[in-house]
């Protein structure tokens, strides 16, 4: 058996994928914590029980991420912008952009036929279009990240964050808390920045059908339908989006 | 976080208390109203007159006035220090800098647009590292060598924190890393004010000693720290209040007042 | 190459030198040689504040001053070079003197300051704003700048010409007056011809650099631009540097000798270099990445004939406006609305035949970043040539991150493989 | 439309719905033509009997479209003003006049162009100083301007065209200087609020309907009973205003705001056209050098060639000082955009300025958004609370 390794160490959470050829034996999701050296390690053991697949038989390894860099048993380290584009090709063979909504940051990726990229944008040096922006909302509110949607869906009046930075949208929800906005409304507001910001990235680069979702935004159902409302598209999301970029780097790893 | 000062006639604090801000201020106020009562034993009808300031001035029910806590500080910090020329606040919501000259204020500078300039950058940051902010202080003490935070950023200045970490650089050296970051972007915004001495810093973060040390620093001055460096405002708002209505006394004017009538005054700084 | 950048540099340390020396001197902003020739034609040496700023960027010094502009209660926001610059005159207020941490020897108290109402607001808002450190006078010196469609407007070439002249008359009355000596015709004249023939020289040698393997990298023409841009100390000298300059590329023409090892991918950069940063180029050398062609602002106008001109002041004028306009014909035939800064990238593309463009725009130099949106969109729409955009300042160091943009350099090189095939299919040229 | 309405509630209704106007006029058949700031020559589109329609961004809509062609790091009004016209909302303007007023405008017209490109467009290339060559450089500009405007509309201007447009905008210009009049009592007759409404109304229909509104409100507040007292009298300074959110948060925190400098103010109708046997001159003169915008160089003599500081600021803000004097206000705002350059290099002058005079004043820095507004409320509350 030759299976292939892909470890992505995200700022928020690491993951990791084995395949072989491009079928995916096992994968894991756990937290980046506050060493990525550390996280990488654990992902290693993760999927090692998850698997039982040994090491010896897992003939390549990529990293890719924040902490690419830190994984120290990885053979080579591949930008996240590929990967993310090999990833989603081996799930919908048909997309031709992916919008990628991390932690720290959002990017849109277009895709040519041959699955090579062929144009992408990431946004600003800022948290405002970021998982992260919603992370900090939902925490002054008080729910659980994985409600944000399902809440956000039910809103009535969204209100309009119109300031860009994310912490300092936090004193902006307090306050449309105590003018007795529900949480419904504020976080289906935060959608909607998040959802602009997207849309300028995607007007920056252009787009053409199909288009995907991934990383940690694709699993908040809220974020997809403010995005498919403002861009006006129907959004394909994978199974897992979080492990996209991990898939992609464990396809690219056993090719030399 | 919700504070009460309840001064006499003598400016003597007879109650202080210091309770959370939640996103429901009237609340909070009440709540924290009851408490200062409570713990000096007497009725809210003798409260005499009552000055809300801060972000939440406006959600105070039964204050009679409201004055920004701009004013309201630099009342109270040269209430503690009268030879105070200038202030530097950092508190959770924003950070300001006071030009103070005989007790009054005469130009002020502030941030409430970037946490990371603010008690905020701490708060969110000691909450990854899982340490109290309370400990920050002593912790930053035992830096042999400090980083540098170079991100403006919390959000960023969080994942430079990371990478540190993942460096095995040590907790102490990135805290005191912190404490700097946060020193020299409050100092420069203050710098505009032409800093002069007596320098004096208040708010949540002048009780932590590692900050105290990097803006002594940065400044390049003495820095005094009131006992109670929450409460500046707060004092400064009942030391207002006095004022106003010993004043209308004095006019025998009748001052427009909620429902009370006794001889303290109680003041708010939320 | 190395060599020559370092007798460039020594061309201009020695100006600054001659400046110490006690010749009056002055803060001059970059005037792409409307105001140069006469200033030097009154004996006055001249000094770029804007280019110390770069300078004071390369050494280090510039964090501290921009923190004391701060302190002044100047917008944080502001251009970095003015910032710099303001924060370096506070310095020298405070001390009486020169500061002693100043790079390069510093910049000595002026006798003026040319400003210029071209390009940006800055640049005469900032020397108006010196008014608070020191007691000198500020000509603001006006060039025109006019829209493509505008600027072709029957009659509108020759009241530009006019108004330029008359303005440069003005000029040097008010230098008459300030410095209380006749402007000496013959040494302008003198000065005009060594400074068009640099120029000439300096476009000719980039014009080799459409060749491939192109000889001469983006690196070098920054350093080597200097003494065209920033005219100073004896030109004769730098007229025969720029001469060597393009034997030394000729003879790499004709040997094939490509600046960098392997040219993979031919690169245009836009706008203003990181200063600091500058071995980041080094790092995309060995990936392939050879930077043929950039900033046009830095570049010499496209060459006219001007020999039938009496006036010197209408050649100068007629030289200047050469520059910022060169490209406005060709930019109203391909209907493209901003000629100067935006459009030449599409010119310098097609003809240096790049495959791709680094954009990097500045956080606090509005004016080298507000056309680098629209240069992306319309690469790509009118050339099919993608651009890459990396965010970072020119003095500022905090705001460039080098790591990030290595990073992203091999995802770039899938992106340009893609539009190479486009080109292809599209039957571009290249 | 409306019509019935007079005065100030027509005002307020033109204010809430600016093109209403400009829309009917063109279903009758007028062209209505965008511009930008106040340097374009609105007396020459009057003249060819067009309808001058001042662009404005709108601080309650996030910039959304606008990211792509411009960056972030620029004056937060001009990106907001091209982003509603990437969304189409200026589509009924015939064409759009821009002058270099600042640097992002003049970037703005060719980004303007490039992407709205509408039926009609011109630049003005507003030179920077006030020197001879620059004012009859200005002069050639508008030659250019004219031929241009001939072109497209098929008529001839000509200078008694060009003069009775003139009158009718110093007439505006008298009308409203009589409207500051009304300022200066205490309490005033009317509200910064009121006024910029009037104000921005008057920058929505043609100059003949904005002088009968103005004579309508004008009667309308000397007549009506006195407003509230209130006991701080403030004047604003700086950039583009062109929302009453702002003013209404001034007027809001126990001041009124009485007196301004701002282009959607005093600034824009202070100064007044001469009537002269060359139009195109005076326009030249008039909106060159006496138009006190920061975006102009000013000596405090022309080719001077000894510099004082404290002559320089008398020159450049003197006027200031006769306003805050004759308004009798307490304080002053200074008020620069976010990277608004030519305001915010103006500010420590400034400050040294009215510092030297005892003049109490405050600068601010928002960003063009409504949400930027409200931190400021503290920050003017705790200014009028400095001045009492």
């Amino acid at each position: 058996m030759a299976y292939s390794l892909g470890i992505d160490i995200g700022s928020v959470t690491s993951k990791g994928v084995i395949v072989d050829g491009n079928e995916i034996v096992a994968h894991t999701v756990i937290p980046s914590g506050m060493n990525y050296r550390e996280a990488a390690n654990r992902l290693r053991d993760d999927l090692r029980e998850k698997s039982r697949i040994s090491f010896e038989d897992i003939r390549s390894i990529a990293s890719t991420g924040q902490g690419a860099d830190r994984v120290e048993f990885s053979q080579k380290k591949i930008d996240n912008i590929r990967c993310c584009a090999r990833g989603i090709r081996s799930v919908f063979e048909s997309v031709k952009t992916v919008i990628d909504v991390q932690g720290q940051l959002s990017q849109v990726i277009r895709i040519n036929e041959h699955g090579r990229v062929s144009g992408f944008v990431v946004s600003e040096k800022c948290a405002a279009g970021s998982g992260r922006f919603l992370q900090i909302i939902a925490n002054i509110l008080r729910v659980d990240l994985n409600d944000i949607g399902e809440l956000s869906l039910r809103a009535q009046n969204p209100v309009t964050f119109t300031t860009g930075c994310a912490v300092f949208s936090e004193s902006e929800a307090i306050s449309r808390v105590s003018e007795g906005f529900s949480k419904e409304d504020i976080l289906a507001g935060v959608h909607r920045s998040i959802a602009n910001k997207i849309s300028v990235l995607v007007d920056r680069i252009g787009m053409e059908q199909e288009v995907a979702i991934t990383g940690g935004g694709g699993l908040d159902i809220g974020l997809i339908a403010a995005i498919e409302e403002k861009v006006g598209i129907t959004l394909k999301v994978p199974d897992n989006p979080q492990i996209i970029t991990a898939l992609g780097a464990a396809i690219m790893a056993a090719e030399v | 976080m919700t504070k009460v000062v309840i001064i006499d006639m003598d400016d003597a604090i007879r109650s202080v208390i210091i309770g959370p801000t939640g996103p429901e201020h009237r609340h909070q106020a009440n709540e924290v109203m009851k408490a200062a009562l409570e713990n000096m034993q007497v009725p809210f009808e003798r409260i005499e007159y009552c000055v809300a300031t801060g972000y939440g001035r406006i959600n105070v029910p039964f204050a009679d006035r409201q004055i920004t806590e701009l004013t309201c500080h630099a009342r109270g910090v040269a209430h503690s220090f009268p030879g105070v020329r200038t202030a530097i606040d950092i508190g959770g919501q924003d950070a300001k800098g006071l030009k103070i000259k005989d007790g009054k204020l005469l130009d002020f500078v502030m941030n409430d647009k970037c946490a990371a300039g603010t008690g905020r950058f701490l708060e969110v940051l000691s909450e990854k590292l899982g340490i109290a902010v309370e400990d920050l202080g002593s912790m930053s003490m035992k830096s042999q060598q400090k980083v540098t935070i170079s991100s403006t950023c919390t959000i960023f200045a969080e994942q430079e924190m990371i990478s540190y970490l993942s460096e095995g650089t040590s907790v102490e050296d990135i805290i005191a890393g912190l404490h700097d970051a946060i020193a020299s972007r409050v100092v420069r915004m203050v710098k505009r004010l032409k800093i002069e001495p007596d320098v004096v810093l208040t708010g949540g973060v002048a009780k932590n000693i590692g900050v105290v040390h990097a803006v002594q620093e940065t400044v390049g001055l003495d820095i005094h720290v009131p006992d109670n460096p929450l409460i500046s405002g707060a004092l400064g708002a009942a030391l207002l209040g006095k004022e106003i209505f010993l004043q209308a006394k004095e006019r025998n004017e009748t001052l427009e007042r909620k429902k009370r009538q006794l001889e303290d005054t109680v003041t708010f700084y939320t | 190459m190395y060599p020559l950048r370092a007798r460039i540099d020594e061309v201009y340390k020695n100006s600054v030198k001659a400046m110490q020396e006690g010749k009056p001197t002055a803060w001059s902003m970059v005037n792409w040689w409307e105001g140069d020739p006469i200033v030097m034609a009154m004996g006055v040496e001249a000094v770029y504040p804007e280019n110390y700023g770069a300078v004071c960027a390369a050494k280090g010094t510039a964090q501290s001053y921009l923190e004391i502009c701060d302190a002044e209660g100047f917008p944080t926001h502001m251009c970095g070079y003015a910032r710099n610059c303001i924060g370096y005159t506070t310095r020298m207020r405070e001390l009486g003197n020169i500061p002693e941490e100043a790079p390069m020897g510093g910049m000595p108290k002026p006798v003026f300051l040319l400003a210029s109402g071209a390009l940006c607001d800055t640049r005469f808002k900032w020397f108006q704003a010196l008014g608070r450190y020191f007691d000198v006078p500020v000509w603001t010196l006006e060039m025109p700048q006019p829209g493509v469609e505008e600027g072709m407007m029957d009659g509108a070439y020759e009241h530009n010409i006019a108004f330029m002249v008359k303005e440069l008359r003005e000029f040097i009355d008010f230098l008459e007056r300030l410095l209380g000596k006749k402007l000496d015709w013959d040494k302008l004249e003198e000065i005009i011809a060594d400074i068009f023939e640099m120029n000439r020289i300096w476009y000719e040698t980039n014009e080799l650099r459409k060749v491939k393997p192109c000889p001469m990298h983006s690196r070098d023409f920054w350093t080597c631009m200097t003494g065209c841009l920033y005219p100073a100390g004896d030109l004769k000298a730098l007229i025969r540097l720029y001469g060597d300059l393009y034997e030394e590329i000729k003879e790499r023409v004709d040997k094939k000798i490509g600046a960098i090892e392997d040219e993979k991918y031919r690169m245009a950069f836009g706008e203003l270099p990181p200063w600091h940063s500058l071995g980041f180029f080094d790092t995309l050398a060995e990936r392939g990445w050879n930077f043929v062609i950039e900033s046009w602002a830095y570049h010499p106008p496209i060459p006219i004939d001007l020999s039938s001109v009496s006036d010197p002041l209408e050649r100068i004028a007629r030289f200047t406006y050469q520059w910022l306009t060169g490209y406005y014909q060709s930019a109203l035939e391909a209907r493209e609305w901003w000629g100067y800064f935006a459009y030449p990238y599409l010119d310098y593309v097609r003809s240096y035949q790049c495959d791709g463009a680094l954009l990097h725009p500045l956080i606090t130099c509005r004016t080298a970043t507000n056309h680098l949106y629209l240069v992306q969109d319309r690469l790509m729409k009118a050339l099919k040539v993608p651009s890459i955009i990396v965010e970072g300042d020119i003095v500022d160091l905090k705001l460039f991150d080098p790591a990030e943009a290595l990073r992203r350099a091999e995802t770039f090189e899938e992106n340009m493989d893609h539009y190479r095939e486009v080109r292809r299919k599209e039957g571009l040229e290249w | 439309m409306g019509a019935e309405k007079k005065g100030l509630a027509r005002a307020k209704e033109i204010y809430n719905n600016r093109s209403s106007r400009a829309i009917e006029l063109k279903k009758e058949g007028k062209k209505i033509i965008g511009y930008l700031c106040i340097y374009p020559i609105i007396e020459m589109l009057t003249a060819v009997d067009m309808v001058p329609y001042r662009i404005f961004g709108n601080i309650r809509e996030p910039i959304t479209k606008a990211d792509s062609s411009l960056p972030t790091v620029v004056c937060p009004f001009l990106r907001s003003t091209l982003d509603i016209g990437l969304k189409g909302q200026y589509d009924f303007l015939d064409g759009m006049v821009m002058a270099h007023a600042c640097e992002v405008g003049e970037k703005l017209s060719h980004i303007w162009k490039t992407y709205i490109n509408p039926e009609y467009s011109f630049f003005i290339d507003t030179p920077h100083t006030t020197h001879k060559a620059a004012q009859e450089h200005h002069r050639d500009l508008l030659e250019d301007f004219k031929k241009s405007l001939e072109a497209y509309t098929g008529k001839k201007l000509t200078d008694d065209l060009l003069n009775a447009a003139i009158e009718l905008h110093n007439k505006q210009r008298k009308l409203v200087r009589e409207l500051y009049e009304l300022r200066k009592p205490d309490p005033p007759r009317i509200t910064g609020t009121e006024t910029l409404q009037v104000l921005k109304a008057l920058m929505s229909i043609p100059v003949q309907e904005g002088n009968q509104l103005l004579r309508e409100v004008i009667d309308e507040v000397s007549g009506r009973e006195e407003l509230p007292r209130k006991n701080t009298r403030l004047i604003l300074w700086g950039s583009v205003v062109d929302d009453t959110a702002f003013v209404e948060l001034i007027e809001d925190v126990g001041a009124y705001l009485v007196m301004d400098d701002t282009c959607v103010g005093s600034r824009a109708y202070f100064p007044t056209v001469e009537v002269t046997d060359d139009p195109l001159a005076s326009l030249a003169y008039s909106y060159l050098v006496e138009i006190k915008c920061p975006r102009t160089f000013r000596e405090s003599e022309y080719g001077e060639i000894t510099k004082n500081y404290q002559k320089d600021l008398k020159s450049r803000f003197d006027y200031l000082y006769d306003y805050i004097r004759e308004w009798n206000a307490d304080g002053i705002i200074l008020h620069s955009l976010r990277y608004c350059d030519i305001h915010g290099y103006e500010v420590p002058g400034l400050r040294d300025y009215f510092g030297e005079k005892g003049i109490q004043s405050i600068y601010i820095e928002p960003d063009y958004s409504e949400s930027a507004l409200a931190p400021l409320r503290t920050r003017i509350e705790a200014f009028i609370e400095t001045l009492r």
